[in-house]
């Protein structure tokens, strides 16, 4: 029967342009221009998928954004599957694969529908209420359960391979939404001169326009007509028209978020083509023009496959050539089921009858209706429905008053069509903040007041008449663009009386019957009186407590329903229940899409510095440092890194080695004020500082606590070159800014970062002078004209640098600043002048032994952001002088110069071969049971190839105190004893820096 | 993403800025003169309005500058943007 | 010193000629960052041979020299490699507080220069390109996706960028990525 | 009060579940407490809650401006754990584990905690270190916490993307396996009915307008939407809003209220068996009961009480996760919402007394004011029967920050989630 409820003409397909495509593994044929849905119903299928609670068949309900039934698993490969896809919005491909969801073995015959006899015991949060002994149960038992029932559609097994894309758009007027107010807005706004964009999510323009063949607007066709004003818009180069493009997001100063659909409707994507795009989008005016979600009818076994809203057969029939049935039974309280009913009927569709609950139903769509005789029954529910995969019957009620039905009849059909009436989409309105009013006599919420410089137009703000929606877009979109509104179209549009119902529909069924109002959480009028019953009367409550529009459709059909219940049951008008935020994004919008384009190279920036390449070549390993990639040790012959470490250290000590230190941060600060701004920033004193001279600098938080350190060098009296760690360069310098502009600004000092200007050869070992000395000109580096801590200005290999001769190992030690671009060749030169005397290349890993034999402390290890500086052992650096510096004031609170501060000390295991792990705690006595007093812990901790033994450093509590007494490191291998020493562990006196 | 009205360079997105918390905390001129409940004061102690809000902005990736802004907590709303240093506008002023 | 700036080696080495039509590594320059009130304004321009621009965001330039509005008081001076300026700057200011510090290796300069420059950049840049938000001459401070950039409109379709040296090969990778989808 | 039980839904089954009462009462509020909680989240219902269950106090009432949960309760990403570094915080947060343990059957409320385990990864070497002292200084505090390699993570959670050639590739994990995730709102409702049953009155849509104090400058009543109420004892868990609310009584407190957005995927088979944070990349990551992946993003850089975040931060969170696990590339955001955390200076939160005679403090958590729910409405509860801190809440008080204990988990790079 392939096709057999497709009709011979009309609709918006291409009926000559065959697509086949399977479902649940069934080969079936639609046309070009379908979507699955209406793909399978032109094949007569209707049973979709299995609801989320009870597993009940479910048919399509919708032809849009608002399907709750039909969702489905769209399988291209491993990695490019989709869940919980609404068949409405799927556009048809060859070769287009999907599955159904939330059932096994099969859509047809599903085991998980035992739940829907188990109903009467699993009502609203039942599960608050159980599965609560015994204790154990909870987790061996009932949630694993609980899991592998919920949940719709199998997430992707495999990294999806596709792209996506990322815009930034600004415009005058941005118009959402292209259906007959749209579009008239977009239109007018463009006369405005300014950039228009006009978005919408389906995949042409014209919005329920494609659904209206016969009307006439301005003497055309609609189809004529959305032609003339698209081709229009197109022919303005600063109009933008996006397709298949949602907006889902209203964010705060008019940003909107677009999520654009570039390839997933084709059948086969040029490989790597771009999946889809992200627009952020800002506005200077919006215009909403989303139209509008038609109510279903809250009546018995309203869910049965068959059963649909009245609004989607007629775009079913109009714009897809699909009949929803061949013998239908019209259920409505609103008019626009009339328009179906004739549409239908004209396309050979014997109606049974049309059902309105209204008792006197007027207005020319009813008369047009009786005109064509179709069977009409007022004052008529529909109180309950019959079949398995299909509706078979429906049944009736007359409705008498004062809560009485007549005797119910039965009226075969294999569909019955719904309409409660329309709700305006306010989805947009409310995420930008805008203030929503409920207007009783459309039962709608409509906006009231702006938050956003954004108006509402047309069925989104209750304006349902096309004519009137056309002028209400111009009218919006001149409002936006500043322009006068064009004189308003003529159309041949008859018009609906706007009002419809909410809430239930009266019915003499007993308890034991469900009408669903949250088609896909299986949320029944039931459920929601059972939560006023136990107490949830705030509607927030009762959504939670009941799930009711927390399902993938975010309530589009069933949260005015609820709201009409719950009025019922709290005897309480609706405006005074209030409505639940609506939160972005509007439909659901792929992770991909907004993570964007980071992703592998580009997840975050690589910082390499000049020298990086270099080290690649020698086969180092690399570690993460903030952005920057660090070489951390130089493995030679299948060395481990412990191994390389013990080689690289030995190295230095005895001879030479070269480290890259070109991403510690540099700042240079100048100025008059120079000088006096260090004083006032740092904690040591700066005015006495020579040209030429260095100085170790500790800078504090304003709390006290030690932040970051580094090497300050004396370039001129007027300019400092100040080091700061790798990852605390951005931080420090906000920071001097910060003090600069907001709390001194009367001092004349200006910062600027040269962190990459110059890249920094670390040059250390006793060997170092006689590597170097071949390489400089005009510089002395004899021991008198270049002492430790000194720096002076000259040329190495040709190029201009400034050489600090300064010591993070506790050798003779320079670091040799040349400009970045020169930074590898000099290296290599070095490199190569070295070789002779041992030079050997070392990483991060050798260099933290290094200080840590001498007892330099690293900000970030041996502190954590609660050390102050006499805590680290830097009570030494302060210029105890200065009336003040940053942090001065702090420290001097009491508590700063407790004896029990944790204070840094060294630890030396008993067995020179036991290295203590970082991190590891320390404790005063033997055999503690946890929870144990932890008196400090372990920071840094390496085996000492100079040594031949492990060290380590600790923050222990009052530790300098503790000198030479045994503690106690708990391990699983029980606990390590561990004496107190001082931190420099090796040439204390610091004989090897002063040659 | 906020729309934020650098004084300096107009209107920027958020993504530019830094935040620099509440404005008008000046830090006092002999901090060792102050009282410990003083100290603490200025160190830790916020307004955290919910309403109309002084804070500190700094277009960190344009011109650099610290500035002032006067925003509403409750809507996010930008009421005013101004130097540092000048006073805090009066809002009466601003939004009449 | 030019000759040895042309001597040393650029950060795009490690792209192994990822490259897109309209995108180029900028010649080589000299870059001084120039810090100062208005006191500064006269003597730099007696140097420079054009007024230091004082609009926001605006450069402004003369025989191959530029300088670019960075901040009030915050100048980036572009000129061809190995023309220093800064000791006759130094002289001319003299006593007027200033900060001058170079920065030539700190940055590199990259165009684009193609019909669609300004969509490319909406990739990853926030900012509105039109020509009424962001005019010739117009030069700003701003973010590139995770990067920060001096971005200067220098025609209506050529930008060029300065971005520190370590941010390069990101940038142009993400830009040669970006211009993908105008192919 | 009908007890929950299974026999009890089956019983109601046959009578379509007609016979269920209000889980609570919704009283006139009494012209008089012997104490008032003010904010009806976990926190306040809880405080409520142990006050008359533990303390006697039975005449007491919770007021709530909105309605019950509506606050960070109903707003978070439900994680609970309590491998924090400092043995102050571990004593906080395990006290709350513990009591998480037994609270569905000690409320007779199945509040769903599932101790799926909260794994911490480590993607540079300095997360190691981090990591490592955290779990030494777990044990030592009595605090399950375990060490894997990237190889062990995997095979605890195997989605997880492990490959060197990542751009932060995962060196290693802390593991908390008796960490986990609740039912948030089962939590304040559970609270609430327990509270309730005890003779709690619990006053919704009542909000407070100011705290009124005696010659003494002691409490003595708080005017509200629906009436002044005299009390001499008021506790405040108002979360985002405490700066609003203890500005009433004339105090000013070291916090900073800003955004925190989190968003849930449509809801999927079971596909992730545990809770993955990744503070370095800012990823944290589990999968809801129900069937949807919960995803926390950052917090905001700017104060704010709209609940409302820009789509960036959500992005950044998103870049992250879809590094940490490509496969989720094509999952599908189904809601975003944001909540209002109040941050202390040292991200650690301020429970005990005020410089006010009879008023009392909850507040600062953070981001990490779900997992404490128990523990600290349980300290809160202490706190004001007695008029002391309880052990446990001791170091958390407001005179830290004057004194300079910080209990800096955040500048201790671990980032407190």
């Amino acid at each position: 029967m392939s096709g057999s409820f497709r009709t011979g003409i009309g609709g918006r397909i291409r009926r000559e342009r065959t697509v086949r495509f399977r479902f649940d593994g069934v080969t079936y044929a639609g046309v070009e221009g379908d979507t699955l849905a209406s793909a399978l119903l032109a094949n007569g299928v209707h049973l979709m998928g299995r609801s989320f609670k009870y597993h009940r068949p479910r048919g399509v309900l919708g032809a849009g954004a608002d399907e709750p039934n039909a969702l489905v698993e769209v399988i291209r490969d491993a990695g490019r599957t989709v869940p919980n896809l609404r068949a409405t919005q799927v556009e048809l491909y060859n070769g287009l694969e999907a599955r159904s969801q939330n059932r096994w073995p099969s859509l047809a015959f599903d085991v998980g529908a035992i739940n829907n006899l188990m109903a009467p015991f699993i009502p609203a949060g039942f599960y608050y209420k159980t599965f609560m002994w015994p204790r154990k149960a909870w987790d061996a038992l009932y949630e694993p359960v609980i899991r592998a029932a919920a949940g719709l559609g199998h997430a992707p097994t495999d990294p999806d391979p596709d792209s996506y894309l990322n815009r930034y758009a600004h415009c005058e007027v941005l118009v959402v939404g292209a259906g007959p107010t749209g579009l008239s807005a977009a239109l007018t706004a463009a006369r405005g001169g300014g950039r228009v964009m006009l978005v919408d999510e389906q995949c042409e323009p014209g919005g329920s326009l494609l659904s209206e063949p016969d009307v006439r607007i301005d003497g055309l066709s609609t189809r004529d007509w959305i032609a003339r004003t698209v081709a229009e818009l197109n022919a303005n180069p600063r109009v933008t028209i996006l397709s298949r493009a949602t907006a889902f997001g209203y964010f705060a100063h008019n940003m909107i978020a677009v999520n654009e659909r570039l390839s997933e409707h084709q059948a086969d994507p040029v490989p790597g083509a771009p999946r889809e795009r992200l627009w952020q989008i800002r506005a200077g005016e919006v215009v909403i023009a989303a139209g509008a979600h038609e109510r279903p009818l809250v009546f018995p076994d309203n869910d049965r496959p068959g059963i649909l809203l009245a609004g989607a057969a007629r775009t079913y029939l109009n714009r897809y050539g699909v009949l929803p049935g061949r013998r239908v039974v019209i259920a409505t309280g609103h008019d626009e089921a009339y328009r179906t009913a004739i549409d239908l009927s004209r396309a050979g569709v014997e109606v049974a009858v049309i059902a309105d609950l209204r008792p006197r139903p007027t207005g020319p769509l009813v008369e047009l209706a009786r005109a064509l005789g179709l069977p009409i029954r007022t004052g008529c529910a529909i109180t309950g429905s019959k079949g398995g995969r299909r509706v078979t019957s429906a049944r009736l009620s007359a409705i008498l008053g004062a809560g009485k039905l007549g005797p119910p009849d039965e009226i075969a059909c294999d569909a019955v069509l719904m309409s409660g009436g329309y709700t305006p989409s306010v989805h947009l309105f409310s995420q930008s903040r805008g203030k929503l009013r409920w207007d009783e006599a459309l039962s709608a919420f409509l906006p009231d007041v702006s938050a956003e410089r954004e108006r509402s137009a047309g069925a989104c703000r209750g304006v349902f008449s096309l004519e009137a929606a056309l002028a209400d877009g111009a009218t919006a979109g001149a409002a936006a663009a500043g322009v006068a509104p064009p004189t308003p179209l003529r159309t041949t549009a008859v018009d609906a009386e706007p009002a419809g119902v909410i809430g239930a529909v009266p019915h003499d069924r007993g308890p034991g019957a469900r009408a669903f109002v949250d088609w896909q959480n299986d949320v029944t009028s039931k459920d929601l009186k059972l939560a006023v019953r136990e107490g949830f009367q705030s509607v927030e409550h009762v959504k939670r407590y009941t799930t009711n529009g927390m399902a993938t459709d975010q309530g589009k059909t069933s949260n005015i329903n609820a709201l009409g219940v719950l009025a019922d049951e709290l005897k309480r008008p609706v405006e005074k229940i209030g409505l639940t935020t609506f939160r972005m994004p509007y439909t659901p919008v792929t992770f991909g899409v907004l993570a964007g384009m980071a992703r592998g190279d580009l997840f975050d920036p690589v910082r390499t510095t000049p020298i990086h390449g270099w080290a690649v070549d020698q086969g180092a390993v690399f570690e993460d440092v903030s952005l920057w990639k660090r070489a951390r040790y130089f493995p030679q012959g299948g060395e481990d890194m412990e191994a390389a470490v013990r080689r690289e250290c030995v190295a230095v000590r005895n001879a030479c080695g070269i480290f890259d230190a070109s991403t510690l941060g540099k700042i240079e600060v100048v100025g008059r004020d120079a000088a006096e701004f260090m004083n006032r920033f740092y904690i040591n004193a700066w005015t006495k500082l020579g040209i030429g001279r260095c100085r170790y600098g500790v800078l504090c938080r304003e709390d006290g606590f030690v932040m970051d350190d580094g090497v300050v060098g004396r370039i001129a009296a007027d300019r400092f070159h100040v080091t700061t760690t790798t990852g605390g360069a951005p931080r420090v310098l906000n920071m001097m800014e910060d003090y600069l502009q907001t709390e001194w600004p009367e001092l004349d000092v200006w910062f600027t970062s040269t962190t990459e200007e110059w890249a920094v050869i670390a040059l250390q070992g006793p060997k170092a002078r006689d590597i170097l000395a071949g390489l400089v000109e005009g510089i002395d580096l004899s021991q008198e004209a270049l002492p430790h801590m000194a720096l002076t200005e000259g040329q190495i290999c040709g190029v201009p640098t400034r050489l600090f001769r300064v010591s993070f190992s506790g050798e003779l030690g320079f670091e040799i600043n040349v400009p970045a671009s020169h930074g590898r060749r000099v290296w290599e030169a070095v490199w190569a002048a070295g070789q002779p005397h041992g030079l050997t290349a070392y990483g991060t890993e050798t260099m933290h032994v290094l200080r840590a034999e001498k007892g330099f402390i690293i900000v970030g290890q041996e502190t954590d952001g609660t050390a102050t500086p006499d805590d680290v052992g830097l009570a030494w650096a302060v210029g105890k002088a200065k009336p003040d510096y940053v942090g001065k004031r702090s420290l001097a609170r009491p508590s700063m110069s407790a004896p029990d501060r944790k204070q840094l000390v060294g630890l030396l295991t008993e067995s020179p071969e036991t290295v203590l792990q970082e991190g590891a705690q320390i404790v005063a006595s033997l055999g503690l049971k946890a929870p144990m007093p932890v008196i400090g812990h372990v920071t840094s901790s390496y085996y000492s190839a100079v040594l031949g033994r492990s060290i380590a450093l600790a923050m222990v509590s009052g530790g300098r105190a503790k000198m030479g007494e045994t503690l106690y490191s708990p391990a699983g291998s029980g606990d390590v004893p561990v004496k107190v020493v001082g931190p420099v562990f090796y040439d204390p006196e610091g004989a090897r820096l002063n040659v | 993403m906020l729309l934020i009205t650098c004084p300096y360079c107009g209107p920027r997105p958020e993504i530019e800025f830094a935040h620099g918390g509440e404005a008008h905390i000046a830090r006092p001129q002999d901090p060792s003169s102050l009282g410990v409940e003083d100290w603490t004061e200025f160190l830790y102690m916020r307004a955290n309005p919910k309403g109309v809000h002084a804070e500190r902005w700094r277009h960190l990736h344009g011109c650099a500058r610290f500035f002032n802004a006067l925003r509403d907590t409750t809507t996010d709303q930008f009421v005013a943007t101004y130097k540092t240093g000048e006073p805090r506008p009066d809002l009466t002023a601003v939004t009449a | 010193m030019s000759d040895v700036i042309v001597a040393g080696r650029s950060p795009f080495e490690a792209l192994d000629g990822l490259s897109m039509p309209g995108l180029a590594a900028a010649p080589d320059r000299t870059r001084h960052v120039l810090r100062g009130r208005d006191d500064i304004h006269s003597p730099a321009a007696e140097v420079l041979g054009f007024a230091l621009p004082t609009d926001a965001c605006r450069a402004a330039g003369a025989g191959g020299r530029h300088a670019l509005w960075l901040g009030p008081d915050e100048w980036l001076l572009l000129t061809p490699a190995g023309e220093r300026v800064d000791k006759a700057l130094a002289f001319a200011i003299g006593d007027a507080p200033h900060a001058l510090v170079e920065v030539s290796h700190r940055q590199v300069g990259i165009i684009l220069d193609r019909p669609d420059a300004a969509q490319v950049l909406s990739v990853g840049c926030a900012l509105d390109f039109d020509l009424a938000a962001f005019p010739v001459g117009m030069c700003t401070r701003t973010l590139f996706a995770k990067a920060e950039i001096v971005l200067w409109r220098t025609g209506e379709n050529v930008f060029q960028i300065e971005v520190w040296r370590s941010f390069a090969d990101y940038l142009w990778r993400y830009l040669v990525l970006a211009g993908a989808e105008f192919a | 009060m009908t007890r929950f039980s299974a026999f009890e839904l089956f019983r109601q089954g046959l009578s379509g579940q007609a016979g269920w009462k209000p889980q609570w009462r919704s009283p006139e509020p009494k012209a008089a407490y012997d104490a008032v909680i003010i904010g009806g989240g976990g926190h306040g219902l809880g405080a409520a809650y142990y006050l008359a269950s533990q303390h006697g106090l039975r005449n007491i009432a919770v007021i709530e401006k909105g309605w019950l949960g509506g606050g960070n309760t109903g707003r978070n990403t439900t994680i609970i754990r309590s491998n924090y570094l400092f043995p102050e915080s571990a004593g906080l947060y395990n006290h709350s584990v513990k009591l998480w343990e037994t609270l569905s059957q000690e409320l007779n409320y199945n509040v769903m905690f599932s101790q799926r385990g909260v794994m911490m990864l480590a993607h540079t070497v300095h997360d190691v270190q981090v990591f490592q002292r955290h779990v030494h200084a777990n044990r030592a505090a009595g605090v399950d916490n375990d060490w894997l390699t990237p190889e062990e993570a995997k095979a605890y959670c195997p989605p997880l993307n492990i490959s060197d050639n990542m751009r932060y590739p995962v060196l290693g994990a802390a593991l908390q396996r008796r960490g986990g995730t609740a039912r948030h709102d089962a939590v304040a409702w559970g609270y609430a009915r327990a509270a309730d049953r005890l003779g709690v009155d619990i006053l919704e849509n009542c909000e407070v307008t100011g705290i009124v104090r005696n010659a003494q400058g002691a409490v003595e009543a708080v005017e509200t939407t629906r009436g002044r109420i005299r009390t001499p004892k008021v506790g405040v868990s108002a979360a985002g809003h405490t700066s609003v609310v203890l500005g009433m009584a004339g105090v000013r407190l070291p916090l900073e209220s800003f955004p925190l957005q989190a968003l849930v995927s449509e809801p999927v088979k079971p596909v992730f068996p545990c809770v993955v944070m990744s503070n370095t990349i800012h990823a944290y990551i589990s999968q809801s009961d129900k069937g949807e992946l919960v995803i926390g993003a950052g917090t905001d850089i700017y104060t704010s009480y709209t609940q409302r975040g820009g789509l960036h931060i959500s992005q950044h969170t998103l870049e992250a996760i879809c590094e940490l696990f490509p496969q989720f590339r094509r999952m599908r955001m189904l809601r975003n919402w944001g909540g209002i955390v109040d941050v202390t200076p040292d991200r650690s939160p301020i429970v005990g007394k005020t410089p006010v005679p009879g008023l009392y403090v909850n507040c600062g958590w953070g981001t990490g004011g779900f997992k404490a729910t128990p523990g600290a409405a349980h300290t809160l509860a202490w706190t004001i029967a007695k008029d002391e801190p309880h052990p446990i809440n001791a170091p958390f008080t407001l005179e830290r920050f004057r004194d300079g204990f910080l209990i800096d988990e955040a500048a201790a790079a671990a980032v407190a989630h």
